[in-house]
């Protein structure tokens, strides 16, 4: 489709242009007027930027029976194959628009750091475009730089309006990230050469060497090499997700983090590594990721138990949430290793929904604890009676954390379970602890916050949220709702989207395992047969 | 021949004599003329490498070490007098403010 | 179909707008709510009444809401299904929910959140409505985990009492247990059937895709769902604990409706429940030995309302025994006549503890009968109904009930069927003495408590009134129609009841009779008697007393290894192991790092020397290499 | 290697030794004089004539007298208290021994196959004459040697910038790091 | 005139810097004197442009091709705005000397053109000690500091013993061949001598670039000399060594045995892990740079260890090279900006208040020395570096070259954390007013880190041409 104008580039300026517009006010005399206009500006920014993605999907969508995908490219380093390229079909749909919808929330949010001012608002404009950036991006090395990206104006934000223990807090943050990531780095480089040289030979005028969806025809990489770059991607996106036991990082940054960021944070940057899973790991490394299938849906299982088992020990709210993410999450990476598509349209929907509740439990405690002074859930309690609205949707919040029906959660975790099982009937059931610890520790902290006897009386200060704030978490809550009872709109968008990954990844498998019938006696990739069959069922149909 | 690379192997001994010399003096202007011997048996290098191969480019070199040596020891004198007036030593041993 | 969809929809959508209605102007006139709850409950219940005229014996209707969960080739509509069973349960739900919403209106009068308590109790119904109308497993699902939710509220109503709310999540987590046996069931039966529907489910054709293995696997699935919403063993603790909410709460969600949900799920996936005879004589023997224990619980509780809770458990454990012989229809009958006199016990028992002002210990009770007449009336119609003795309610449904054990033939409880025949019958006897027990500690004797008891309002008592008078009647109308009224879709029953004399009727009224005149000989006639058996008895009182020490046991078992396995996962693993590392690596690398500072001593001749070492290192290494 | 050769170079060995091992830096220096003449005289047993002079001139003469004059200017005491270690030393010298091990046998093999005719052909081509390396100087090696002429003014600007001081400003260190450790 | 046109620039700045020696001393303490230093190394830059590449192999131990163009350029262009960004801070220095000062900057440069343009070995011995010579002198200007004088005697002493070996190599590489010509001669048989000569240039070159483990004097040194000066050689010296390593080595590739591939890899991996790791522990910015800039040159030298396979390395390489220039000169301009002394990281804490465009531009700086989004000039760099090793087959060197650079981020990081996330230490909070030169300075110098990385093909062209040159296509 040719728009004339690159829309998908501006959907990443947009926000981007928008928060460094910001930054001049940040230094400006009247801080407070600067602040205020600032904020006006960014939510502006921000609505535009959703609405200029809902118009580019309404234009990309077309006739209904086709496929939405909207792309672009732009060359940026041809001479090694590296392009701007951009696509936005159902996939980068579901994240991109749960990116748009938490930053404006995140940015609507009454309650942010104290003399934040302009800055926040501009860092959280340009966190935005950043992980826009990295759902939109196709080209490996544009995602990479992307997915560095995005972190920084988190760790700003950390640093500059957070806990005590910000900046240490920071660096565990940043070293983790990025000491998984530049392996992917390396391991991109190396499907860059590689593909430079395979797609050189096919006579191509412009070589996409990087573009995943190029690179996944090619089906270049041997079982060896896909075992190490494939781990290099997985263990990259494992540390930014997180999965368990790389989670290291995750519970002071939560901890330490303003709400705001660790809102932002949660919801989003851990679901680039879901993303990126799925968007890349799986077209590109398809031998790989049904041999670490077990192993991933193992690691998914184990965590979803054990964060909820861990999260069950907590006393400070924040670490709760932070535990609890990895729980949920564990669901994606379960559904993600078990390869059908109900499992991995399950896992994306659940990653979409956990980004909604995760971000409203978070400022809603956020908004709570501040005003308690504590994040100690021992010392809350009673409050119920006092912030009747603020109980509300918590309540709607905390149900849909555990997942009941007609809330988005439901249906994401349901699809995970149900297409888990037929793959790993074992894993599914482990997971199936977490469910029910899950109900524990999230009633456990409703109750210890808001239910028994109040702490003391009421005074003028703990007023109930306010009006923009309620906006904000009804519009918050009706979204996780509308998906409940709904959701046959964003599923059936993004499963195409699955459809296709899946399909290159069959694609792949299939002529890996045509090629050993060919010769039997290399038995190097050991390909369970039923989930082979269905790949090939899928691919052919 | 083999006379002419025996110089070759003087060399080296001075060389690596010099080179001793720099590791285990402390006084700044005894490792400066430690220095300054190395060169010099790279010279001597220089001028039977030239014998061996019949022309004159070694011994042009030693030349120039050798204006280069006029050079450096101006200035190394230059700066262990500086060193000297902020230090009143010039044992390299005292010169370690700066490490770590 | 057509005209079904419409009214279909209205059933669950009348109480679920009646939720929103009765809270949002329930805060602004309080008195409003409860009218407006009620009327959505009404409405309901009429529209029950219309399909259940229209459905034929296995007709049915089917009410398509959403397409919900439907992508690819995945399609599990949100669709609502009426049939004769559903019928059963809606009628009930909608019927003596209305009765109990009407009650509640004058119980909770004076409470402050009036409008938050009709509007979960509107939910609650909606909920339950969903539950027994879904179509497929997702959408019963649905309404499985919507009453758990409502229950859960109810329950912390009072959220102000810590102890309240910790029943509530109590109730919550074990059923979530249960939930997990539902998924489960769901991911099996999806996963081998490819189908969730439960009328496709109930064919032979898509059963038969069900391997032996996982046919169990899923049927003990349902159960452990069933157990958890049922208050079975293992996860039957949180019941007693549950009567932490309003009575009104207790006498629909923990009695008459919710509890009885396990029991539904059985009859309509009695196809899969039967596909494998080890689960229904799991069902039997879990059934009998919950029945057992409630039972003798109840012997020792003082408090009226956990005698009655305790009696739940009972009873659902005789509606379990009925599941577990194969015997559905005789299940859901008695799931009927329960109804209504549970309903009525605890409505009456609400109007008790209202009427001695908030006390519920039988002990500071007695002689109520002169200060309440209405309620010791229908108390006393409800607790012959339950005894079942013969005209009454109970009667009909206990008696099939033993009738159907004795009639199994599943082949692992053939031989075991009259044992088991022996000990419901035993605990029938024991059910009539505790509920005669109950009978006399509260209405007769002299009063033992303080103030002044009243008789409650008639909003309060009409109610009562009508559900006695449906435990008296009910299971009269069910006896001739016991059939046609519930079988539907469910498998005939065996035998017929209602033909037999009356020295039959009184054979079956025996156990119940013979319990009331125990307990009236010990409380009323022979209280010497009475301490001697006590005294005698007093190590089976205590652990009776004592619950069986089931929560106790659950605690050791299950809750402290959790609590000390998430300290351990929290402590050990997660801040030792998981960020230790990191910390430990980043400590290493500083080490090493202060050590390369440390090479860089400032010293020239210290520099000199390592150049000199590491040049000679790569002349002679290299040198080597080659 | 002819007598001379080998005295000389037995002289430059052993004044090298002086020059290192001596306590006294003035004795070194002296040392270091000696040491040079030798070389010089080993240039000119090399044929290097020019550089044999250059030698002289240069180093005993110019380099040597400044290094004299500034021993004399700061008039340092023989060496300092501190003893050296005995490792330190033992591990210089078996260090400098590996690498005259490693490096000499790998030039003596270049050169083993040339015939002693072929050297003394070379010979004859390679006298360091004066004319003869003039006319490398101003030929082949111009560039370099203008060069040499900036060398040489670094060195007497440098010298200079260095040796610049205000008044009265001789003494210990004035401040410390800006944020060491 | 072959031999007179290569020659034309570095003939500009020696006998401009003469010129200047004389003029200047008319115009002490005025700025018109440093804008003509500024304006003869704008000239030597035009004359850059002007002169054509040598035919054929020089004769004059001079040669001009693509690669020692860009080499030039860069050099000068590092130099013109060290010395621009640092006018003001030379002053504030302390340094009296100012004349001397320019001219030996000057002289420096020069010193480094030949480094660039040598052809022979001799040229690059008397390029290697003129550049080096004024060095020496430089960083011992700030006459009356301790640390000065000491950094400069450290630098004269450990330079002098390391040119020794440089000269060693060369020595025997004229003992082995007979010619002082970098030219490969075919006659020649390979053999242990000239192999030993290639790892004794490689030690004394080592030792010039700062590689470990020669790189003791970095650190010091780096601390030790005004920030100007450092500012000056971190770019300076870094271009022109790196200029004669390249040649050297490539010189030494062309004889068959892969004599190269251990020593280099050993040297680059214990440049990148000594150099992060010292850096990690360092609470001095220069020194930490310094460190830093150990482990940069390790990250550069894998590229050139990859250089065996093919030019695309040396086109690397010679790209990281230009944008770490950019990003050194850039961060030490700054500290140089904030004050004579500012070298603890408690000197910028509060950095963001006192002048948000020194603190914005440093952070652009160490952003991209830890090759982070938005300085993508790091990115891009590292990119190009480790896919040449990744081609070359050198899996385990880019392995730990990855990780290095991932530990990097640890340090680098805390530089922008102090400048804007800190507050600054009660004596100083005065805002910093940044001349106008020095701020345009900076500026280009940021401006050049986003750009180079964003639009990296017309550098890529570049430095593509350039490596062709010099390794032959």
């Amino acid at each position: 489709m040719d728009i004339g104008w690159p829309p998908l580039s501006f959907v990443i300026l947009l926000p981007l242009i928008g928060g460094l517009v910001c930054l001049g006010p940040w230094f400006a005399p009247e801080r407070d007027a600067a602040s205020r206009l600032c904020r006006t500006w960014s939510l502006v920014v921000s609505s535009l930027t959703l609405a200029l993605l809902l118009a580019v999907a309404q234009g990309g969508m077309g006739a209904p029976d086709v496929l939405l995908s909207v792309s672009e490219t732009r060359a940026w380093i041809p001479s090694l194959g590296i392009y701007w390229n951009l696509t936005l079909d159902g996939l980068s749909l579901a994240f991109t628009l749960l990116t748009c919808v938490v930053s404006l929330a995140v940015l609507a949010w009454s309650a942010r750091p104290a003399q934040a001012g302009a800055g926040w608002y501009s860092l959280l404009l340009i966190g935005q475009a950043t992980v826009l950036g990295a759902f939109l991006a196709t080209d490996l090395v544009v995602f990479y730089c992307f997915f560095e990206a995005m972190l920084l104006p988190m760790l700003a934000a950390m640093a500059l309006w957070g806990g005590p223990r910000r900046f240490q807090a920071a660096l565990k943050f940043l070293l983790y990230t990025m000491v998984g990531s530049v392996m992917m780095f390396l391991a991109i480089l190396y499907i860059g050469w590689k593909g430079l040289g395979v797609l050189a030979t096919h006579g191509a005028e412009t070589i996409f060497a990087f573009d995943v969806t190029t690179l996944s025809t090619t089906k270049m990489l041997g079982p060896d090499e896909q075992l190490w770059l494939g781990l290099a991607f997985l263990i990259a996106f494992a540390v930014k997700t997180p999965i368990v036991p790389l989670h290291g990082w995750l519970p002071e940054a939560y901890r330490e983090a303003p709400h705001g960021t660790a809102a932002f944070t949660a919801a989003l940057l851990g679901k680039v590594g879901i993303y990126g899973i799925i968007r890349f790991a799986m077209p590109l490394f398809p031998g790989f990721m049904l041999e670490a299938a077990p192993h991933l849906a193992a690691l998914g299982a184990i965590g979803v138990a054990y964060g909820a088992a861990v999260a069950m020990a907590q006393r400070d709210v924040r670490s709760l949430l932070a535990y609890s993410s990895v729980s949920h999450l564990g669901f994606c990476v379960l559904g993600i290793a078990a390869a059908t598509e109900m499992a991995v349209t399950g896992a994306v929907f659940q990653a979409v929904s956990h980004g909604l509740v995760t971000a409203a439990l978070f400022l809603v405690f956020g908004a709570i604890t501040d005003r308690e002074g504590t994040r100690d859930m021992d010392s809350l309690g009673g409050l119920a009676a006092r912030i009747p609205v603020g109980a509300f949707f918590l309540m709607v919040f905390s149900i849909a954390a555990v997942a009941l029906p007609l809330t988005s959660s439901f249906v994401g975790e349901f699809l995970v379970i149900i297409g888990s099982w037929q793959a790993f009937p074992q894993w599914t059931s482990v997971a199936l602890i977490g469910v029910v610890l899950g109900a524990v520790y999230t009633l456990t902290a409703y109750l210890k916050v808001m239910f028994g006897p109040e702490r003391e009386p009421a005074t003028a200060s703990d007023a109930d949220l306010q009006g923009g704030d309620v906006l904000v978490l009804g519009a918050l809550a009706a979204l996780v709702i509308i998906l409940g009872i709904f959701p046959q709109g964003a599923l059936s968008s993004i499963s195409p989207a699955i459809e296709v990954q899946l399909a290159q990844a069959a694609g792949s498998v299939e002529d890996e395992a045509k090629a050993q019938l060919r010769a039997p006696l290399s038995a190097e990739v050991t390909v369970q047969p039923a989930r082979l069959e269905s790949a090939i069922a899928e691919s052919s149909r | 021949m083999g006379s002419v690379v025996t110089y070759v192997g003087l060399s080296l001994v001075l060389f690596a004599i010099g080179a001793v010399g720099v590791c285990i003096r402390r006084n700044a202007i005894v490792v400066f003329m430690c220095i300054e011997m190395m060169l010099n048996a790279v010279n001597l290098a220089f001028v039977a490498f030239s014998k061996l191969q019949g022309n004159l480019d070694g011994q042009v070199a030693v030349f120039f070490v050798m204006v280069i040596a006029a050079a450096e020891s101006a200035i190394g004198l230059a700066i262990i007098i500086a060193l000297f007036r902020n230090l009143v030593s010039v044992e390299t041993t005292d010169a370690a403010q700066l490490k770590w | 179909m057509g005209s079904g969809d419409l009214r279909l929809s209205l059933v669950v959508l009348a109480p679920a707008l009646g939720a929103l209605l009765s809270y949002v102007i329930g805060r602004r006139s309080p008195k409003l709510s409860g009218v407006i709850a009620s009327g959505a409950v009404l409405v309901s219940f009429l529209c029950s009444v219309l399909l259940w005229q229209q459905v034929g014996a296995t007709g049915s209707f089917t009410a398509t809401l959403s397409s919900w969960i439907s992508f690819g080739d995945v399609s599990l509509p949100l669709q609502l299904y009426f049939d004769k069973l559903s019928a059963v349960m809606c009628l009930v739900v909608t019927g003596v929910g209305f009765l109990i919403h009407l009650y509640s209106i004058g119980y909770m009068a004076h409470d402050e959140s009036v409008a938050r308590f009709f509007s979960y109790l509107n939910l609650f119904v909606a909920a339950m409505l969903v539950l027994v109308l879904g179509k497929s497993l997702p959408v019963i699902f649905i309404g499985w985990e919507g009453v758990g939710l409502c229950s859960y509220l109810l329950i912390g109503f009072w959220f102000a009492n810590t102890e309240y709310a910790k029943a509530g999540r109590k109730a919550f987590v074990m059923n979530r247990i249960g939930d997990v046996g539902f998924i489960v069931a769901m991911a099996v039966l999806y996963t081998q059937c490819g189908t969730l529907d439960v009328v496709e489910l109930g064919q032979g054709s898509v059963l038969s895709k069900l391997p032996a293995g996982l046919a169990f696997l899923a049927g003990l699935s349902l159960f452990v769902a069933a157990t958890g919403k049922s208050a079975q063993i293992p996860l039957f603790t949180w019941l007693p604990d549950a009567m932490a909410g309003p009575t009104p709460v207790s006498a629909l969600i923990h009695a008459a409706t919710m509890v009885t949900a396990g029991i539904y799920l059985m009859g309509r996936m009695h196809g899969i429940v039967e596909l494998d005879p080890a689960v229904p004589a799991i069902i039997m023997w879990v059934a009998l030995v919950t029945s057992a224990i409630a039972a003798l619980t109840a012997l020792a509780q003082n408090d009226i309302k956990k005698v009655l809770a305790y009696s739940t458990v009972s009873q659902l454990g005789f509606m379990f025994l009925a599941v577990g012989a194969g015997q559905y229809a005789i299940a859901l009958c008695h799931v009927v006549t329960h109804a209504f006199f549970k309903a009525c016990l605890f409505l009456s028992a609400g109007s008790v503890i209202h009427g001695c002002h908030h006390e519920q210990d039988m002990r500071r009770m007695g002689g109520l009968a002169k200060a309440m007449p209405i309620t010791a009336i229908c108390y006393g119609v409800a607790t012959l109904a339950i005894a079942g003795i013969c005209p009454f309610a109970g009667y009909y449904s206990k008696h099939a009930i033993l009738g159907a054990i004795s009639g199994t033939t599943n082949p692992l409880l053939v031989a075991a069927a009259p044992f088991i025949g022996y000990a419901a019958t035993a605990i029938a006897v024991c059910t009539a003495f505790y509920m005669a027990r109950s009978f006399i500690m509260t209405f007769l004797g002299g009063y033992r408590g303080e103030g002044h008891p009243h008789e409650a309002p008639l909003v309060m008592t009409a109610p009562v009134g009508v559900l006695a008078l449906l435990s008296v009647i009910g299971g009269f109308l069910l006896v001739h129609p016991i059939t046609s009224f519930v079988t539907g879709p469910l498998p005939a029953t065996a035998g017929e009841h209602g033909s037999e004399g009356f020295v039959s009727l009184l054979i079956g009224s025996l156990p119940g009779l013979f319990g009331i005149a125990l307990a009236a000989y010990l409380f009323l006639v022979a209280p010497r008697e009475k301490e001697l058996l006590r005294r005698i008895f007093s190590p089976v009182e205590k652990l009776c007393g004592g619950k069986f020490y089931v929560d106790e046991i659950l605690q050791v078992l299950v809750v402290t290894p959790c609590r000390k396995i998430s300290g351990i996962a929290f402590r050990a693993v997660d801040q030792r192991i998981v960020e230790g590392s990191g910390s430990a690596l980043g400590s290493v690398t500083q080490a090493v790092g202060e050590l390369t500072c440390r090479i860089t001593t400032g010293q020239v001749t210290t520099y000199v020397l390592l150049m000199f070492i590491a040049a000679a290192a790569f002349f002679s290494v290299f040198s080597q290499v080659r | 290697m002819s007598f001379m050769g080998f005295v000389l170079s037995a002289v430059a060995v052993a004044s090298a030794l002086g020059v290192v091992f001596n306590r006294n830096p003035l004795y070194s220096a002296f040392h270091l004089i000696v040491n040079l003449l030798a070389m010089a005289g080993v240039y000119s047993v090399l044929d290097a004539h020019f550089l044999a002079v250059t030698q002289v001139v240069v180093y005993a003469g110019a380099i040597m007298v400044l290094v004299l004059f500034v021993l004399m200017l700061l008039n340092l005491k023989a060496g300092s208290g501190r003893k050296l270690g005995i490792f330190r030393p033992l591990c210089a010298i078996a260090v400098a021994c590996s690498v005259v091990t490693t490096v000499y046998p790998a030039v003596e093999s270049n050169f083993k196959d040339l015939s002693l005719h072929e050297l003394q052909e070379k010979a004859w081509r390679s006298e360091g004459t004066v004319k003869a390396v003039g006319e490398e100087l101003y030929g082949r090696y111009v560039r370099q040697f203008e060069l040499s002429s900036l060398v040489l003014l670094i060195g007497i600007v440098g010298a200079v910038t260095l040796s610049k001081r205000k008044e009265g400003k001789i003494g210990p260190r004035e401040g410390g790091l800006g944020g060491g450790k | 005139m072959n031999g007179v046109t290569s020659f034309a620039p570095i003939l500009t700045l020696s006998l401009g810097s003469l010129v200047y020696l004389v003029t200047g001393k008319l115009l002490e303490r005025t700025k018109l004197a440093a804008f003509l230093a500024f304006g003869l190394v704008v000239a030597a830059i035009a004359m850059l442009g002007i002169i054509p590449d040598s035919i054929g192999e020089s004769e004059y131990g001079l040669i001009v091709n693509d690669f020692s163009r860009l080499l030039a350029v860069v050099a000068c262009v590092g130099a013109l705005v060290s010395l621009v960004s640092t006018r003001a801070a030379v002053e504030g220095e302390g340094i009296d000397t100012l004349n001397e000062y320019y001219f030996l900057a000057l002289t420096a440069l020069s010193g480094a053109l030949v480094m660039i343009f040598c052809s022979d070995f001799l040229s690059l011995f008397i390029g290697v000690e003129v550049a080096s010579l004024a060095l020496y002198c430089l960083c011992g200007s700030r006459i009356h500091r301790g640390i000065s004088a000491e950094s400069s005697m450290k630098y004269f002493l450990l330079g002098c013993f390391s040119s020794a070996f440089l000269l060693l190599g060369i020595a025997l590489w004229y003992g082995a061949t007979g010619s002082l010509s970098m030219v490969p001669l075919a006659a020649v048989p390979y053999n242990a001598m000239i192999f030993l000569s290639f790892l004794m240039m490689l030690v004394g070159l080592a030792f010039k670039v700062g590689l470990a483990p020669f790189h003791f004097w970095v650190p010091d040194v780096y601390q030790g000399a005004p920030t100007s000066v450092t500012t000056f050689m971190s770019c300076v010296v870094k271009v022109a060594a790196f200029a004669a390593l390249l040649k050297v080595l490539v010189l030494g590739f062309t004889y068959p045995q892969p004599w190269s591939f251990g020593a280099l890899w050993v040297l680059a991996v214990l440049a990148m892990t000594l150099g992060n790791l010292a850096a990690l522990q360092q609470r001095s910015i220069k020194r930490m740079l310094a460190y830093s800039s150990v482990a940069q040159a390790g990250y550069m030298l894998v590229g050139i260890v990859s250089t065996e396979y093919g030019s695309d390395g040396v086109a690397a390489t010679l790209f990281y090279l230009v944008s770490y220039c950019a990003m050194t000169v850039g961060s030490f301009a700054v500290l140089a900006a904030v004050g004579p002394d500012a070298d603890g990281v408690d000197s910028i804490q509060g950095l963001g208040k006192r002048s948000p465009l020194l603190a914005g531009c440093l952070t652009v700086f160490f952003l991209g020395l830890a090759g982070l989004p938005p300085s993508m000039a790091g990115l891009t760099s590292k990119l190009f570096v480790f896919s040449e090793a990744l081609s070359a087959g050198l899996y385990g060197l880019a392995i730990i070259a990855v990780l290095n650079s991932a530990l990097a981020c640890a340090y680098y990081f805390r530089i922008p954390v102090a400048a804007f996330f800190q507050s600054a230490p009660a004596q100083q909070t005065q805002p910093i007013s940044v001349p106008l030169t020095t701020a345009l300075a900076l500026v280009l110098c940021a401006a050049a880190v986003v750009l180079i990385g964003l639009f990296p093909e017309p550098l890529l062209a570049l430095v593509r041409d350039a490596a062709d040159s010099l390794v032959g296509p």
